[in-house]
């Protein structure tokens, strides 16, 4: 049968579209809600430091949030499909001594070929806690916590008491991260665009929404004929190859790799996905949304150090400004909820 | 009791589709639900054996109390965060909460209050903080693994305010022996002792006592719960101001063991908490859990551990033990769930005949798919 | 990972009359964390370090540790080597005091407990000093005073706020800044010795003190961090960095002019006193009195001096010049 | 009565029709289905012809929706054979069965709350563009279209959260509307939906039907089956039992065949003895949601609230039993006023709630099923502080023998029972506190006849013994069989009230659907 056969007597009066624009605004408002916060803190403390805005120190505040930027980019996807990877941290730091270690080992070794170490590390990684999630069918909380001990403890077994030090690196490296355009960290540009991209393709592709639909209801997701293992498996995949890449990048950045490199990312990635308005329950928010969210936790971080505020000071108020990011964006959803049902009674008579 | 099951059949006569043996069903029940805690008791007896076999000191009485020293204050942070994950909640400020008490007491010592006074303060303040992390989370309705992200930052940082690069040690030898001496006359340490008291006592309000029901009830299905009349939010909140209390006491504990206050106290034992409440078999959605499992798995990795420190394994790797312990201890209740999922699989291949490539969907995982339709989503609906 | 190192009989014959005395004698090396390179220098054999002193000795040598830098991950590692018959501890200690316990209760079973690097004064048998702490304050001090020409804005850059020889250390480094009335110490923040926080409290730092003319980073994590991140032509030669570090760390920063000089010990000499002394104590050959002398085999002859502790010597200044003869 | 053994056994319904049809669609011959120890189905055959409605009809548990999950690939059978188009078939996952043209509206409606409706509709067959992007405006607008033709006032564009649960029923049908089916399988899909909504789903239903698409109808509302279906199957425990056109049977035969007995439908209409006031509410309002809500209850007495679906029924009763907070008014119990928010205090109070959605409301479906039914009753069965698990168990096993629950284990979790089964459940846990104000919200739906009549019955008996009943209700028939006093919602305000001597459906309908007030 047709679906349009069927149109042809329909008389209904039009569509009311106030309820769905708000609704879909609200999601949409959800990330305007944090970015809204992050300019007003920007705001604040250029009043106070007007320095804050300076080239260089927006420079620094970009490449540390390039490197959150990323992993947060694959935690999404992971923590829109109702799993979480606690894993990164520890893929980070794997990927980031093996591959800048292989210019203590190696003579010739391409930047290409680090590179593709470090995705091959974080590919494999990636690959363990997917196939334990779909075929073992464990919680992929369970999962990735026990894989950020097993990686972190293989990573310091193969590190054992060694480290890369800046002085083994070729400048080709140091270079990924020290290079600008136009002032601006040449990787930092790079890594918007993917984020660019990988908001793109999960709003625009099949897969992607595939990944919002089993986050949204796991069971609706297999009634309807979503390949969900295969979808969930490949979240894990790239969210581990994210890491991976990360790890050099990481290495780049610092120049000194030890066994401790990522150590406690994970939560800090966590926190920037929730914060930037990604449902920890999975099914809704946003690369983009993610993205800002690390940009806030890290302006936060800065903003701190640059106005001075006492070392001592300094962790509480990151905490508690954390805190009140999520309660301000959890108040602008309410009141946009409450909004909508106003508008809906108002509109419905 | 067969009026209700039997429908007599108007074809054939027969009685119920329904098998009716009350008496082995209910005692298969009571098998599959300790299944966890059997294959964790397993294991323990296996680490035992081992750690004898391997190490001749392993069985005396000073590496016991050794072992208990050293899981001590953990396991007595899991209990109450047993409690909150089977409600579906989760609780990462506890190391925090435990290092700031740390200070705290640290503080008031370094200000010459009296310890007695000093401890009630510390107790207090630990209520204080499980509330505000109650509060956030069950009135502000804020996702509770995003507030407890934050106070773990906020309650550490609170901590470097209060005691700043400061280090107390000179506590008097009358409570700094409580963290290491054992209790006199049993082998037993004082940290261990209140593990064990606090077990007892959560065992038998979490599975004998409406309050218990109720947290498996929210942790099912939150609405459900409240619908039924369950005060969902007061029960969340009392159980995180539970959770600051006893998180305080092991601060209070791990000071006197270490007989040293500082800020960074206990850094990092929030995940080592959590591994152990998983490892005890606690679902991470809610509702499924056991304190007898909290038990076990306390007594699993405390002797794993020490077992290992004993030999000349590698303890770099001791981080490859815990993981891959987590991972088997869900493993194993899944393996023939696995299995079947495989052969199905095989015989999907055979039976394929007309159609397309998709997704292999098993009976038992159905059966997983419609018991759950309720689906979680609860939180959801509510924020 | 855990090595333990037994002396083959032959050599030890050898090198020591008394091998068989020393053969049952175990001891423990305990740094205060495994997987951290300085530590690994000072204790490993092949680098000459404290298990390659008590090889020498013809004991049996274990290194072993937690996986982080905390007592509560130190204290059961202490304890189980305790629990297997340690004859001696050779310990780095994670906190001066939360360990004193269990290290008591060791000395009261008769274990010669050694520390170095970080000592925990109150409970130990022998402490092993790297460098005399008013030492290292001063001489740091006075090395950034060279070239910033003893005017300017300063920073220290320290490891965690609660580190005793970190505070120590900038303890002296306040007194002796006061012969230089023109320097100012602006800010003291704290990497918590993690790469990622050095850098970004040390940014902060770069922000907030525009006319900041030099940094202190006594501590290896923060003055490798801090040099990474001043190590581009904006900063390069206009703020000055010195500190601790170790020389591999920072022979690409010395050679590229960001740092000029900066000071150490070298962590195998430490390591190797502290093994062959734990070792002697063990054997009772040398107590710990003020005035005991004794010959450290490689290292040549040394006394123990007041509180039970021995100096191993200045620390060393590395610099353009010398740097590339170190492997470490 | 008779049995199937061929497939070219029903010409007419070909005829009917104007094809000429001989091999069914759809045969599923001697299907057998065990759950571990439960026989779900026995020996199940169904037969199913293009251009037919058929209704399949049976008790709770008799089948029908594991049959309807077979179909859909969700379950695999046993043994028997399934034939599709005349060839053998296994559907191995819902894909299969997609893909092969059947479209099934599942008995609980299955949406992402987090997405749109449109793409809800849409998922995993979303239009797309170049570079298999998906089409969005495609999608959304031809989404509008459907629901245009089915009259549906809702955007396409919105995120699905928060629909009602009649409004998530309309999007499962758009959804198996798109699917251009060769089989529709619709397992109770008017149990949500008002009367309005009803015709529309008749409406679309034939037009299918005369485009030559089968339709597999499962409903407890018979009238419905006989006004709409064709032919009829009725299967009990498992067992195919009879088939025929429905022009051919009677509602008595119907019922014997589902039930295995007679069943007295007709409604009795005893006069109630009527005494004082007991729930009382004055002037309740939540901005946006109701306003201004004044009525009462007297015990023995047994109120209807009806209207139509959205009008706030819902919202209404929940904060009577304190689950919503409202803005103003009282709920007063044998005049003394209720905390409002706590559900905790109207339960002390002597009010009982049977929600209207059991699966999120009433039951926690993976607890087991006597823990269920114990749930809101754990106070009285505690001794010296603990739960005695010996009196709960009684405590519940009585209950399920009074309600004559269907279950195997009284430790299984509530999710393996039938969806009316469930709906007992829910009724016995609340029935057992033996409430002094019953609320009770859609108390039927989903129930098969039978056990209707109980239910019918009980709130009869509870009535009786002096219990205040309140029943929101959409099915008219059962308000109109049941109450003493007909109050009507319509937009969130109490605009109406009948006595039981004057009601009437038409009455009831233009009260709540025109905007002109009645007195
Ligand atoms: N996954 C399952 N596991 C165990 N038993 C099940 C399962 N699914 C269904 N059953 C049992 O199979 C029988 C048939 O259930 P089914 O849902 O098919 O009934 P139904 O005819 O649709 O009833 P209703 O009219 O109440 O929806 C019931 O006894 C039910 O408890
Ligand atoms: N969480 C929610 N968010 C937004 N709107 C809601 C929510 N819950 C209910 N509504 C809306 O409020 C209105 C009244 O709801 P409800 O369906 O409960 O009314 P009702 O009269 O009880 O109808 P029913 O017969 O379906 O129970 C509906 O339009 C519904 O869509
Ligand atoms: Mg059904
Ligand atoms: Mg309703």
């Amino acid at each position: 049968m047709n679906s349009q056969t069927l149109i042809s007597k329909g008389s209904s009066k039009k569509t009311s579209g106030d309820r769905g624009d708000l609704a879909s605004r609200i999601f949409r408002l959800r990330e305007f809600g944090i970015f809204g916060i992050l300019i007003l803190f920007v705001g604040a403390t250029t009043v106070a430091r007007p320095r804050f805005l300076g080239g260089q120190n927006i420079r620094f505040i970009l490449i540390d949030t390039t490197v959150f930027a990323l992993l947060a980019l694959g935690e999404t996807m992971v923590v829109v499909s109702r799993n979480v990877d606690l894993s990164v941290g520890s893929v980070l730091g794997l990927s980031a001594f093996v591959s800048s270690n292989l210019y203590q080992q190696f003579h010739h070794v391409a930047l290409v070929e680090v590179f593709l170490v470090g995705l091959g590390i974080g590919l494999v990684c990636g690959a363990l806690n997917g196939l334990l999630v779909t075929v073992g069918k464990v919680p992929s909380l369970v999962v990735t916590l026990a894989t950020l001990y097993i990686i972190r403890g293989v990573d310091v077994l193969i590190v054992g008491g060694g480290q890369v030090v800046a002085n083994s690196l070729p400048n080709s490296f140091i270079e990924v991260t020290s290079s600008q355009l136009l002032g601006v960290p040449t990787v930092s540009i790079v890594v918007a665009v993917l984020i660019g991209l990988g908001a793109y393709y999960m709003k625009n592709f099949r897969s992607g929404r595939d990944l919002y639909a089993i986050g949204s209801n796991p069971d609706a997701a297999r009634l309807v004929g979503i390949a969900t293992s295969r979808r969930v498996f490949n979240a894990f995949l790239l969210s581990g190859a994210i890491a991976g890449v990360t790890g050099v990048i990481w290495a780049s950045y610092y120049g000194t790799i030890d066994s401790t490199a990522g150590t406690g990312y994970e939560l800090q990635v966590v926190a920037a996905v929730v914060v930037g308005g990604v449902a920890i329950f999975g099914g809704s928010g946003s690369v983009i949304g993610a993205a800002i969210g690390a940009l806030l936790l890290n302006t936060i971080n800065s903003a701190l150090y640059v106005l001075g505020v006492s070392a001592f000071w300094d962790q509480a108020i990151a905490g508690f400004l954390l805190l009140l990011a999520i309660s301000l964006d959890r108040g602008i959803f309410v009141y946009l909820q409450r909004t909508i049902r106003r508008k809906k009674v108002l509109g419905g008579s | 009791m067969n009026d209700i099951t039997t429908v007599p059949n108007l074809d054939s006569g027969k009685g119920a589709t329904l098998p009716n043996t009350q008496a082995n069903t209910s005692k298969r029940s009571f098998k599959s639900l300790l299944v966890w805690e059997s294959g964790l008791f397993v294991v323990l007896v296996a680490s035992v054996i081992g750690g004898s076999i391997l190490s001749p000191q392993f069985l005396t009485a000073g590496n016991i109390l050794n072992l208990q020293l050293s899981i001590g204050e953990i396991a007595i942070m899991a209990l109450p965060l047993a409690l909150i994950v089977i409600t579906g909640e989760i609780d990462l400020s506890v190391a925090s909460i435990l290092g700031l008490s740390s200070s705290l007491v640290g503080y008031l010592w370094m200000h010459h209050v009296p310890m007695s006074i000093a401890l009630s303060v510390v107790l207090v303040v630990g209520a204080l903080l499980g509330l505000f992390n109650g509060v956030l989370v069950t009135r502000l309705g804020l996702p509770s693994l995003a507030v407890t992200i934050g106070t773990l930052a906020l309650y550490r940082g609170v901590a470097l305010v209060i005691l700043g690069s400061n280090i107390v040690s000179n506590f008097p030898p009358s409570y700094t022996s409580i963290g290491v001496n054992s209790i006199p006359g049993f082998d037993i340490s004082y940290s261990m002792f209140v593990f064990i008291v606090l077990a007892v006592i959560f065992g038998l309000v979490v599975h004998f006592t409406p309050f218990g029901r109720s947290l498996f009830a929210i942790g099912l299905n939150k609405e459900a719960a409240a619908y039924a009349g369950i005060r969902v939010k007061r029960t969340k909140t009392t159980l995180y101001v539970l959770s600051g209390v006893i998180c305080a006491l092991a601060g209070v504990l791990y000071t006197f063991r270490l007989s040293t206050a500082e800020y960074n106290n206990g850094s990092g034992l929030e995940l080592n908490a959590v591994s152990l409440v998983l490892l005890a078999g606690v679902s991470i959605f809610g509702g499924r859990g056991s304190i007898l499992g909290v038990v076990l798995a306390v007594a699993t990795l405390g002797t794993i551990q020490n077992g290992l420190l004993l030999t000349t394994f590698p303890q770099q790797a001791m981080g490859v033990v815990v993981g891959g312990l987590l991972l088997i201890s869900v493993f194993v209740p899944n393996a023939s769930l696995i299995r079947r999922q495989f052969q199905e699989f095989k015989f999907k291949k055979v039976a394929k005949k007309r159609s397309n490539s998709g997704e292999s969907m098993g009976d038992l995982e159905t059966k997983r798919i419609l018991s759950s339709a309720t689906g979680g989503k609860g939180d959801m609906l509510q924020s | 990972g855990t090595t333990t190192t037994s002396s083959s009989s032959g050599t030890s014959s050898s090198s020591q009359g008394s091998s068989a005395s020393a053969k049952n004698i175990k001891v423990f090396v305990i740094p205060k964390q495994l997987g951290n390179s300085y530590f690994t220098t000072a204790d490993s054999v092949k680098s000459g370090g404290a298990l390659a002193a008590i090889q020498q000795l013809g004991a049996t040598g274990t290194e072993t540790s937690g996986s982080a830098s905390t007592p509560s991950s130190q204290l059961p590692v202490i304890q189980s080597a305790i629990t297997q018959g340690a004859k001696a501890l050779v310990v780095s200690a994670t906190d001066p005091t939360a360990l004193c316990p269990t290290l008591n209760s060791a000395m009261a079973k008769g274990i010669a407990v050694v520390t170095y690097d970080s000592d925990a004064p109150t409970c130990r048998t022998l402490f092993v000093n790297q460098a005399s702490t008013s030492e290292i304050g001063t001489s740091e001090v006075d090395l950034l005073a060279k070239e910033i020409h003893g005017q300017g804005q300063i920073a220290i850059v320290s490891a965690s706020a609660s580190a005793t020889n970190q505070n120590q250390w900038i303890g002296y480094m306040k007194q002796e800044l006061k012969k230089y009335p023109k320097m100012s110490l602006v800010s003291i923040v704290y990497g918590n010795d993690n790469p990622a926080t050095a850098t970004q409290v040390t940014q902060g730092l770069l922000q907030q003190y525009p006319n900041l003319k030099g940094i202190i980073s006594p501590t290896t994590v923060g003055i490798a961090a801090a040099a990474a991140l001043l190590d581009t032509p904006q900063y390069r030669g206009k703020i000055a960095l010195t500190g601790l570090g170790t020389p591999n760390e920072m022979k690409k920063y010395v050679a590229d002019g960001t740092v000029q000089a900066f000071e150490l010990w070298n962590p195998a000499n430490l390591g190797y006193l502290a093994g062959y002394a734990a070792v002697l104590l063990a054997q009772h050959k040398i107590t710990n009195k003020e005035g005991t002398t004794f010959a450290a085999g490689k290292l040549g002859k040394y006394t123990i001096g007041p509180n039970h502790t021995i100096l191993l010597g200045p620390p060393y200044v590395f610099n353009k010049a010398n740097i590339n003869n170190f492997n470490f | 009565m008779y049995y199937h053994r061929g497939t070219s056994t029903l010409p007419e319904v070909g005829k009917n029709n104007g094809t000429h049809m001989v091999t069914p669609t759809l045969a599923l011959k001697h299907v057998r289905k065990y759950f571990g120890a439960v026989h779900a189905l026995e020996d199940a055959s169904l037969e199913l012809f293009a251009g037919e409605i058929h209704a399949l009809v049976g008790e709770n548990g008799a089948g029908k929706s594991t049959l309807v999950k077979i179909l859909a690939g969700l379950h695999q059978k046993d043994a028997g054979e399934m034939l599709f188009e005349n060839f053998e078939t296994t559907f191995t996952s819902p894909k299969d069965s997609i893909d092969s043209g059947i479209a099934v509206i599942y008995q609980e409606p299955t949406l992402f709350p987090d997405l749109t409706i449109a793409e809800n509709i849409y998922m995993e067959r979303q239009p797309r563009r170049s570079f298999n992007r998906i089409d969005y405006e495609e999608m959304n607008s031809s989404v509008s279209s459907i629901f245009a033709s089915l009259g549906v006032a809702l955007d396409p564009r919105q995120v699905s959260i928060g629909l009602s649960i009649a409004e998530q029923q309309l999007v499962e049908i758009a959804k198996a509307l798109t699917l251009n089916a060769k089989v529709v399988v619709m397992d109770e899909p008017t149990a949500a939906l008002s009367a309005k909504e009803v015709e529309r789903l008749f409406h679309i239903a034939k037009t299918l039907k005369a485009q030559g698409v089968a339709i597999l109808f499962i409903s407890h509302r018979l009238e419905e089956v006989f006004r709409l279906c064709d032919r009829v199957t009725v299967m009990r425990d498992g067992r195919f039992v009879m088939s025929d056109l429905t022009e051919n049977v009677s509602e008595e035969t119907l019922v014997r065949a589902m039930v295995g007995r007679d069943v007295d439908l007709s409604e009795r209409s005893e006069q109630r003895s009527v005494h004082e006031v007991v729930l009382e509410v004055e002037r309740l309002s939540e901005e946006g949601v109701f306003n201004d809500i004044s009525f009462s209850v007297r015990a023995g007495e047994v109120v209807a609230l009806s209207g139509l679906v959205g009008s706030g029924r819902s919202e209404v009763v929940g904060a009577i039993f304190g689950i919503r907070r409202y803005d103003y008014g009282s709920v007063k119990v044998n005049s003394t006023q209720l905390k409002k928010g706590s559900p905790a205090r109207a339960m002390e109070a002597g009010i009982a709630l049977v929600p209207e959605d059991r699966r999120q409301q009433g039951l926690v479906m993976e607890m087991a099923i006597s823990r269920n039914i114990a749930l809101a009753s754990l106070a009285s069965l505690k001794r010296f502080g603990v739960l005695s698990s010996k009196a709960e168990k009684n405590f519940s096993k009585d209950w399920a023998l009074k309600l004559r629950l269907k279950y195997s284990k009284l430790t299984s979790p509530v999710s393996t029972l039938s969806g009316g089964n469930q709906q007992k459940v829910v009724l016995a846990k609340w029935l057992s506190r033996s409430p002094k104000v019953l609320i009770v919200d859609e108390p039927t739906r989903g129930i098969d006849i039978g056990t209707k009549v109980e239910v019918h019955r009980l709130i009869f008996e509870l009535a009786r013994t002096g219990v205040a009943v309140l029943v929101v209700s959409s099915e008219l028939p059962e308000v109109l069989a049941l109450s003493d006093r007909i109050l009507v919602m319509r937009e969130g305000s109490l605009v109406g009230e009948f006595e039981r001597s004057q009601a009437t459906e038409e009455k009831i309908i233009a009260l709540a659907t025109t905007t002109k007030a009645v007195a």
